[in-house]
């Protein structure tokens, strides 16, 4: 095969000698191109380039030729590395293939629906950073209340994806949406400590509103805290709530609060993907993210988080550090 | 400055015109033989670009200085289509036009600065440079 | 840093173009070994070539300087492949560690206790096929009952290994061993249906063992049918049961069996990576796999899972396609 | 056979003595420059491989013929350690030794066929041809 080249070569070549302009070695990269694209190997470039210089130059001195042939000795590590990068190509797209497959079955596994109640009005966004999100939201719902958890994965892609699927399951097991809080994580937090390494821990924060009583009843398991949002005042407050981590002790006490919604007051839960983004100046100020939150504040809440994704993505030049969830509830009547 | 600094990229001819002036620049601007081809190839890849992809544009070098840093800027500019997933264009081992290496990251890779701005049915605009060491 | 390099080649070089042995040639390969570990790119090789020939042989044809400009300029992109050979190495050496994690975070997950049961001696040997098993067993037991769980995810990798966790939590949420096989898979295929899309399918045998009785009940999803060796006569024979693939549709009827076992008679479950074990040749026979099991019948459980495995591996070469599981009851008193 | 066909590997200047006597069998078998340089690559590392850990072992070399295909077959064997994760050794991108491209990988790529056996506490032999077309 290399020989279909070696004219073409030449020919380029000698034109090249005769006259060194940009054109002749504009036609010596077009050449390069299909040359690599064939897989010859440099080994061979230098071959075809030898035996190309001795029919256009006849009698060049021995010392060149040979010179060529320890080129050609040096080369053939080279073309070693190549032909390992054709393999390593090949490998990669494979495993493109696998974690593509592996995230769609991943997002139907931990799918969830937005319950649809009647003045409660709900956004949600989650945009993983890697293939796999290891962030997870779920939502439990009936007439009269609807639950939501939102939990991270410390760690990212794969691993954490295994583990998140711990928690859907122990959520299925929830007999509906006003289990209290508390005992929701104290369910999960048994589940994760029984079948989790040590390294892996989990955040978690659920959280159920009361229709009936405008009521929004939370507990947190080292969750970044919601924001609440006061109409009345204009004004954020974070909702704390004390609690470790899941998966380091198996008896954990989780601090139970509750806090009544006015008409549009909201709650921004969120994950640390929304916290701590950065900039290249470092992080970005609560400040800006709030004043971001406000700025869209008489949106409906779908609008909302979608809007926050996108400013903030901007701030960060487009390079997502970490899974990035965000939800809204907003009671609209 | 005495010499065209910069080439519209029209036709295939073009891409020579580009590269000749880069060449010369780079040599001008004290780069070695290795590094003239390197900056030439850089300037050859983003006029091929816009030649197939955008159609026209223009490719404009300038020598710089920064501090006592000498270089060589880039500036490949076109009203295309601009790109509208510049992550997977960037990413390695996708053989889209050129092959193994070519592309974008292999512009990125024969200069020392790269920075792409795109915006889908606008244009793009890819600013490289290299330093003289 | 190309220059350091320059001085040993000109020098090895210089010495190859007076005397062309062997041994100059070796000191040439050193170098390139040398140089592709520093990341010299094949085009500095070339530069610097050429600049060594020059001081070796003053006075070159102009011709032959072109030329080495020519190569160079077709060379740049042999550097680029290179380069881009080193980020895919890193990024590979990334995603390896990623995938150690996640398989422990698997292993965690998934590990199941082998019971402890008087008069019935477990044997379970489970080796995946790549970094993930896509292969799953789970025990239950209490005094009276050993409950056994095979299944395999149709897929292998990623992707399947998410899948299996399903399977754990709906094993998780049963009663206990004793549950009607049939029950099981009712169940767990529920589960995989309603969570899972189109197109993974799970195959699962589940068996439970009466220690009272010394009766084994099983049923099976389109799982490979397990095998009954009668010590009495010294034959094997397949336990079929009729079943679906778990996740194909909802409303399955699965096919409930019993069968007693005397002293010493045993039964062999396994996944489809035992039975379509590869050689060169094809498929390896089931005669050939029976009569290595036959071979070890008298070992410990264990051993004759161990056996069989290391046996097989040794029939294909070391290639293992499949994941590969295998599981023994037998009664022992 | 009018030649040593096969080197005893103790020093590294054995390593240069087996690929002499590679590139001379390629030779004389009809290969050209390339290939004659492929084999003694192969041929380099495998003894390298032995002299670096095994500590000593044997290099055989010979012309083969199987129909009407000419080629070289390379015998390496030695009574070292063995292996014990040939996967391992034979997975690409990993810098054992001789980092990018090299080792075991490496010689399969220069040759056409590549066998390898080994034993634990044993030794190693690996059998590699590469044919002339
Ligand atoms: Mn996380
Ligand atoms: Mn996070
Ligand atoms: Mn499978
Ligand atoms: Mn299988």
């Amino acid at each position: 095969m290399p020989q279909e080249f070696k004219k073409q070569y030449k020919e380029i070549l000698k034109q090249y000698t005769l006259s060194q302009t940009e054109h002749n070695l504009y036609e010596g990269q077009n050449v390069s191109r299909q040359l690599i694209q064939k897989s010859i190997s440099p080994e061979e470039v230098i071959s075809i380039h030898k035996a190309s210089l001795e029919e256009i130059i006849p009698g060049l001195p021995e010392e060149v030729l040979h010179s060529f042939d320890f080129l050609i000795e040096v080369m053939i590590r080279y073309g070693l590395a190549l032909k390992e990068h054709q393999t390593l190509i090949e490998k990669q797209q494979n495993f493109k293939m696998e974690m593509d497959l592996a995230t769609n079955v991943q997002q139907t596994l931990l799918k969830t629906k937005i319950p649809n109640m009647n003045g409660l009005d709900i956004g949600i966004i989650s945009v993983p950073a890697k293939e796999m999100n290891g962030d997870y939201t779920h939502f439990l719902s009936n007439e009269n209340a609807i639950g939501i958890a939102v939990a991270d994965v410390i760690g990212k892609g794969i691993p954490a994806a295994l583990c998140m699927s711990m928690i859907k399951y122990g959520m299925d097991s929830l007999d509906g949406p006003e289990t209290d809080p508390v005992v929701v994580l104290d369910i999960i937090n048994r589940i994760v400590e029984k079948s989790v390494s040590d390294s892996m821990f989990i955040s978690m924060f659920y959280g159920t509103y009361d229709s009936a009583l405008s009521e929004f009843t939370y507990a947190s398991a080292g969750h970044e805290p919601p924001l609440f949002y006061c109409a009345k005042s204009g004004e954020f407050k974070e909702l704390q709530a004390k609690g470790l981590l899941l998966g380091v002790i198996p008896n954990v006490r989780y601090e139970q609060h509750s806090i009544v919604l006015e008409k549009d007051d909201f709650i921004v839960m969120m994950t640390d993907g929304v916290t701590e983004c950065r900039s290249k100046e470092g992080f970005i100020d609560q400040k800006i993210i709030l004043s971001i939150i406000e700025s869209v504040k008489d949106k409906p809440a779908q609008e909302m988080v979608e809007y926050v994704f996108h400013k903030l993505e901007e701030l960060q030049e487009f390079e997502q550090r970490d899974d990035f969830t965000l939800v809204i509830f907003k009671k609209s009547l | 400055m005495n010499m065209k600094s910069s080439v519209d990229i029209i036709s295939e001819w073009d891409i020579v015109a580009a590269r000749q002036l880069g060449r010369n620049e780079a040599k001008d601007a004290g780069f070695g033989t290795v590094d003239q081809a390197r900056i030439t190839t850089a300037i050859s890849e983003l006029a091929r670009n816009i030649y197939l992809y955008a159609g026209k544009g223009n490719i404009e070098i300038k020598q710089i200085v920064e501090g006592n840093l000498k270089g060589i800027l880039v500036i490949a500019s076109d009203e295309g289509p601009g790109i509208s997933d510049v992550r997977k264009v960037m990413e390695d081992g996708y053989t889209t036009s050129g092959g193994l290496g070519a592309g974008l990251p292999g512009v990125k890779r024969l200069m020392d600065d790269f920075k792409i701005e795109t915006v889908v049915g606008d244009g793009t605009t890819i600013i490289a440079t290299k330093w003289l060491r």
